[in-house]
């Protein structure tokens, strides 16, 4: 028989304002195992937990019921309290009279009913509760970063420079993801390259970091502290090792069709290729789409110039599983295809191009050597239009566009607004645009710059219809401020594409149990106050995958994203919820119905032997629970036929036994 | 916005199925109108006065009949407000009226050539009579 | 005080604790009126709710049953609620085969942020439990001779 | 020979009797039948887009119900009459406060949003195959350049026509390249012709469909081909030197079935 004190707070007049308080504490004193009562202005001040403390020692209390607030204001409080005073904390309950009570209701005589009730009820409870002690699991020392991009790139270093191993999965040959193929940054406008290859190379050299380019996540197992993952090392059929990077096989190599996916396609690479000069790792990679040695067998030249002997034709698929302790998500974004969006004639004219295509055109190391000259002929545009919100803020079907601004767009276009004018004054540059919106450090000021020092013709309106007329673009486009039509008679056009989350997240999302939103992008646990953590445990968030943002912004929460891995790394242990499932050996049958509906793999089936009434023993199959895994929702409890499956703290009998108290 | 106005306005968005609040006002519908030049309001003036209940030079307006409802505005409109339909239903306002039929079958044969397709007579008298 | 004679139906609220249980507290954050007649139980996930629990509710006089968890894929623990909405589907049959009126059970979906929703949601189910009037006993024939 | 009911319009009974016949004698060779639907009206030349206008689409609805009925897909070559009849097809089903008030006036005919509206165009590309279609040429259009005009019917709304992409087009294009011939594609292939604002305002339809011809020109073609008499009418009454004819007429010559005058 449990010794059970009862505490019923007044929470000044909050409670007390509407429910006799007095009463209530008289009423509890003769539940069934109640041997003290008593009630007080706070229970939760320091004067309030003494008496607690002090009435556990007094009176030899096991069990206590604070009738109070709600249990998710002042559940651990009073935990705590029972711990200091020697009590296990989960031998205490709390009766929510405040919010499901004293506030919801007016009348004093109701209020004190019910406030009787839920605190029998809680008595009923606390009757049957155990002492429980909640798990501990180690916690690996290795973080997982997914996606090379500058997301990944800050978050590995980060966390590696605090001292823990970190491995970067990388899906492409290089890391560096979309800033490595950008020119400049706004709103300084210094080159991209030069402020992210410095990075690069600081993660190859760092010894905490480990880089596997050129692999895909197969599965990730587990859970926080523990996560198992398995990558997949794609055949690159060079050894990566041995391979110095020295480019000849890429000259070499007599498939020189393969459109070159860094420059957007705009020129060709060899079928082995490193993608760009500064590419960490600098290692040839072999396209098994275009290699005529893979495809047919016959060539091997680039065998034959490679003086480290580094190729290697026979190379497999390789599986790499290691432990993680964390795992961050970085997987980036992509511009939208415009094939939905012909009016623009993205598909009829070569001269149409995205923004991040435009970015490779004016990039030194991009197809034109930095020549901003017209994909069709190679001639120098004079008249450009810019066209913004290409797919963004785009309600009209889903198939189309994206609801949502993708934030980045107005910055970028200002920017290749003023490059260009800064560049090629002889040219005319049109932005057509529905808002500017630049909020930001100096973002305005950016833009403004362009409109007033370069002359960049801003144009409150939209494009309607690009007609490809000879090698002109006809651009029809309303300027709503002067009512007017415009017909413009371009030489280029450039199409601010909406951003979406790169096609492998959703993937990545379901084999981490992390959660997205309706566009793919993963959802963070509090939108304002954990915006860097998914609501999976041990899962973080680096970057565009978790929304659009710019450079500035992807590296402060990739920087946060680390700050919080290295919180969890930095533990050696990590305490679990002891409210757990828990299987009656005896009444087991081994059916496997809690397997099928348990949403984390918690449960496991073994085989034991058991004494059978007759002294012979049987070997029979029964299930067990991995507590570490479990997170106590308790769907096998209700899946289990022979009622074999109960859950630690909300036990059947426990929930019965409220039932019980609230009807009588 | 009088209680006569906001009638008016409530019925041509009812009728149109249109919902003008949807409107970001990028003004592509306009940048795509073939009609623009014949127009003397457009189609985003439509939209932002409809639901302004700005009506009355809308229904005295010539725009309502040249409007040739292509639909490229409707098709284009990144938003789904549909900016056509709202002109049709404001040309219904007008036409519905007793005696105020544009366009009358006695007005047809002054109007005709030879070659005019039966397609050309019953789209107008549809478009431009009750 | 006035004297009300009126029948008052006891009512037992399973809440989980993610979204339905806080859901309630924000009714009582924002003083959101609700009848007293409503209790509620808290568990971890509707889906620890076994019908059992709600046959004994019956058995013991309940005159209606309600059982709230988060908005379908909103789950905290991902699928829990599904697993509710299949079986409640199965024991509300169930108990209408029983003879006890489809009115007394309810599965209602309300998120932490909904509280003003959860009073509105105990408020209209107090009322249509009530306009049915006292429920008959569930008995187990067991304890019969 | 597998029949197909058909809406022909009133037009094709008139003044676009190439339309219809080209198009009844291309779909003998094809080997499918063209059968008239009973006692068809006039679709009214437009679709009128206000929720309440219902009796300007009963002739279409009970077009529809005939097909339903019959469980046949309803056939139109002229675009004006598929854009209506689609249309109304799409509010049938869409709008069930629409589909009630149309039932309610058609006793016997009511419609329950189950046909299938097709154009010639579809039914070439998605029955016959284009592929079918080029085996069974004999006059092969070799070296003939011809630009497709979409105008604005068949291809918006996109929403409901759903027939090709509506920015780029290729289904006449396709159909070009069966017969043999080479198709030109300019930029106004998909802009009006000015339609029938050409009733009341001559020179603003003269306007779009200079445009749209000479767009035409400019990219080398010398035939233009559209499915809209409407279309034909304002292109060739503006018309500088590039002939319009229907598609149907092409396909007919083709298929070595035009009759023997251009043989």
């Amino acid at each position: 028989m449990q010794r059970i004190g009862v505490f019923v707070c007044w929470c000044g007049s909050n409670i007390a304002g509407t429910v006799d308080v007095q009463a209530v504490s008289d009423a509890l004193k003769n539940e069934p195992g109640v041997v003290f009562s008593t009630n007080y202005q706070y229970m939760c001040s320091q004067a309030g937990q003494d008496i607690i403390k002090q009435a556990i020692a007094e009176h030899k209390l096991t069990g206590i019921v604070v009738c109070s607030c709600s249990p998710r204001m002042h559940e651990a409080t009073f935990r705590k309290t029972a711990a200091a005073a020697g009590l296990n904390p989960y031998m205490v309950e709390i009766a929510n009279i405040r919010e499901q009570c004293s506030w919801v209701h007016k009348d004093m005589a109701t209020g004190t009913e019910k406030a009787i009730i839920l605190g029998k009820a809680a008595v009923a409870k606390v009757n049957l509760n155990a002492p429980l002690t909640p798990g501990e699991s180690p916690v690996t020392k290795r973080a997982l970063v997914i996606g090379g991009g500058i997301a990944g790139i800050q978050t590995a270093l980060d966390i590696a420079e605090a001292g823990f191993p970190v491995d970067i999965v990388e899906k492409k040959p290089t890391i560096g993801g979309k800033m490595a193929q950008l020119d400049k940054t706004f709103p300084t406008l210094d080159c991209a390259a030069c402020i992210l290859t410095p990075k690069m190379v600081d993660v190859a050299q760092n010894e905490n970091i480990r880089i596997f380019s050129y692999s895909e996540i197969e599965e990730v197992g587990g859970f926080v502290g523990n996560f198992k993952v398995k990558i997949r090392k794609k055949a690159r059929y060079v050894k990566e090792d041995i391979c110095t990077g020295c480019g000849i096989c890429t000259e070499k190599c007599p498939q020189k069709k393969v459109p070159n996916e860094f420059n957007m396609g705009m020129d060709n690479r060899r079928a082995v290729y490193i993608p760009f000069a500064q590419a960490v790792p600098k290692v040839a990679t072999i396209d098994p789409n275009y290699c005529t040695m893979l495809k047919t067998g016959k060539c091997g030249i680039c065998s034959k110039v490679c003086t480290a002997g580094a190729i290697d034709y026979t190379q497999k698929d390789e599986i790499i599983e290691e432990n993680y302790g964390a795992i961050v998500a970085a997987t980036g974004f992509n511009p939208i295809s415009m094939d939905k969006f012909d009016e623009y004639a993205y598909n009829q004219s070569k001269d149409v191009i995205t923004s991040l295509e435009f970015e490779r055109l004016t990039n030194a190391a991009g197809p034109t050597a930095g020549k901003l000259l017209r994909p069709s002929d190679g001639k120098h545009p004079h008249t450009i239009v810019f066209v913004q919100c290409v797919g963004s803020r785009c309600a009209a079907c889903a198939e189309k566009g994206k609801e949502y601004c993708s934030k980045i767009c107005c910055m970028y276009t200002a920017k290749h607004a003023m490059l260009t004018r800064d560049k090629y004054p002889d040219t005319e540059v049109y932005v057509f645009y529905i808002d500017v919106r630049t909020p930001g450090k100096a973002f305005d000021e950016f833009y403004r710059r362009a409109v007033e020092e370069y002359g960049v013709h801003y144009i409150k309106g939209m494009v309607g219809k690009v007609f490809p007329e000879g090698d002109k673009l006809m651009v029809r486009a309303s300027d709503l401020l002067a009512n007017k039509q415009l017909n413009i008679q371009a030489d280029l056009v450039v199409l601010a594409a909406a951003i979406e989350p790169d096609k492998s997240a959703r993937s990545i999302a379901t084999m981490l149990t992390a959660s997205m939103d309706t566009n793919d992008f993963f959802t963070e646990a509090h939108p304002k106050l954990r915006p860097v953590e998914s609501p999976t445990a041990g899962v973080f968030l680096s970057g565009t995958c978790q929304g659009p943002k710019d450079i500035p912004e992807t590296v402060s929460q990739a920087s946060a994203a680390a700050a919080k891995v290295i919180g969890l790394l930095a533990k050696d242990k990590l305490t679990g919820n002891p409210c757990v499932a828990q299987p009656n050996e005896l009444m087991c049958n081994g059916c496997s119905s809690c397997e099928r509906v348990c949403p984390y793999g918690a449960i496991t089936y073994i085989d034991k032997e058991f004494r059978m009434p007759d002294r012979t023993t049987a070997i029979r199959r029964i299930a067990t629970v991995n507590e570490a895994v479990c997170q106590g929702c308790g769907a096998c409890t209700v899946a289990c036929p022979s009622g074999a499956m109960d859950l630690k703290g909300f036990a059947s009998a426990q929930i019965i036994a409220e039932v019980d108290a609230i009807c009588k | 916005m009088n209680k006569e106005t906001s009638k008016i306005r409530d019925e041509i968005i009812r009728s149109s199925g249109v919902n003008p609040k949807k409107c970001m006002r990028c003004g592509k519908c306009t940048a795509t109108c073939p009609a623009f030049d014949e127009m003397e309001y457009h189609p985003h003036q439509f939209v932002y006065m409809v639901e302004n209940g700005d009506i009355e030079p809308l229904m005295q307006s010539k725009s309502l009949y040249k409007c040739l409802t292509c639909f490229a505005c409707v098709d284009r409109c990144p938003r789904g407000v549909e900016p056509a339909k709202l002109v049709e239903s404001v040309r219904l306002a007008v036409i519905r009226k007793q005696g105020a039929n544009h366009l009358t079958s006695d007005d047809i044969p002054a109007l005709l050539d030879e070659d005019m397709p039966q397609q050309a007579i019953v789209s107008a008298l549809r478009k431009y009579s009750k | 005080m006035q004297i009300n004679n009126e029948f008052k139906p006891k009512i037992v609220a399973f809440c989980c604790n993610w979204c339905s249980y806080a859901g309630a507290d924000l009714a009582g954050n924002n003083r959101l009126a609700y009848p007293e007649n409503v209790k509620i139980i808290k568990v971890p996930c509707s889906c620890r709710v076994n019908p059992i629990f709600i046959l004994r509710a019956f058995q013991r006089g309940a005159d209606g049953v309600i059982i709230c968890g988060c908005h379908p894929g909103d789950c905290h623990y991902t699928s829990g609620n599904y697993y509710t909405r299949r079986r409640m589907a199965l024991l509300f049959s169930m108990l209408n085969y029983l003879g006890i009126e489809k009115e007394r059970i309810r599965l209602e979906w309300v998120s932490a942020a909904e509280g003003a929703k959860f009073a509105a949601t105990m408020n209209d189910f107090t009322s249509a439990v009530a306009a049915l009037g006292e429920n008959k006993r569930l008995e187990d024939l067991r304890c019969k001779k | 020979m597998k029949k197909v009911a058909y809406f022909p319009g009133c037009t094709l009974r008139t003044k676009a009797k190439d339309l219809d016949k080209y198009a009844k004698d291309s779909a003998n060779a094809l080997g499918f039948s063209l059968e008239e639907i009973e006692n068809w009206q006039c679709c009214g030349g437009v679709f009128t887009t206000s929720k309440d206008e219902i009796a300007t689409k009963l002739s279409s609805v009970r077009a529809l119900a005939y097909a339903e009925k019959n469980n046949q897909i309803l056939l139109t070559v002229c675009s004006a009459c598929h854009n209506v009849i689609k249309q109304t097809d799409n509010a049938m089903r869409n709008d069930s406060e629409f589909a009630s008030h149309v039932n309610n006036y058609l006793k016997d005919e009511t419609y329950h949003g189950t046909a299938r509206v097709m154009h010639y165009l579809e039914y070439l590309r998605d029955e016959v195959g284009f592929d079918n279609v080029a085996q069974k040429v004999v006059n092969s259009l070799k070296g003939v350049k011809i630009g497709a005009y979409y105008g604005c019917l068949l291809l918006r709304p996109n929403s409901v026509m759903q027939m090709d992409d509506p920015e780029n087009p290729r289904i006449i294009e396709d159909l070009i390249k069966a017969l043999g011939a080479e198709p030109v594609i300019y930029p106004y292939r998909n802009e009006c012709c000015g339609g029938y604002v050409a009733l009341e305002d001559a020179a603003s339809a003269k306007k779009k469909s200079v445009s749209v011809l000479e767009s035409a020109k400019q990219a080398g073609a010398d035939i233009v081909v559209t499915a809209c008499p409407l279309c034909k009418y304002n292109l060739e009454k503006n018309a500088s030197d590039v002939k319009v004819v229907y598609f149907t007429e092409l396909l007919a010559q083709a298929l070595g079935v035009k009759g023997d005058e251009n043989e």
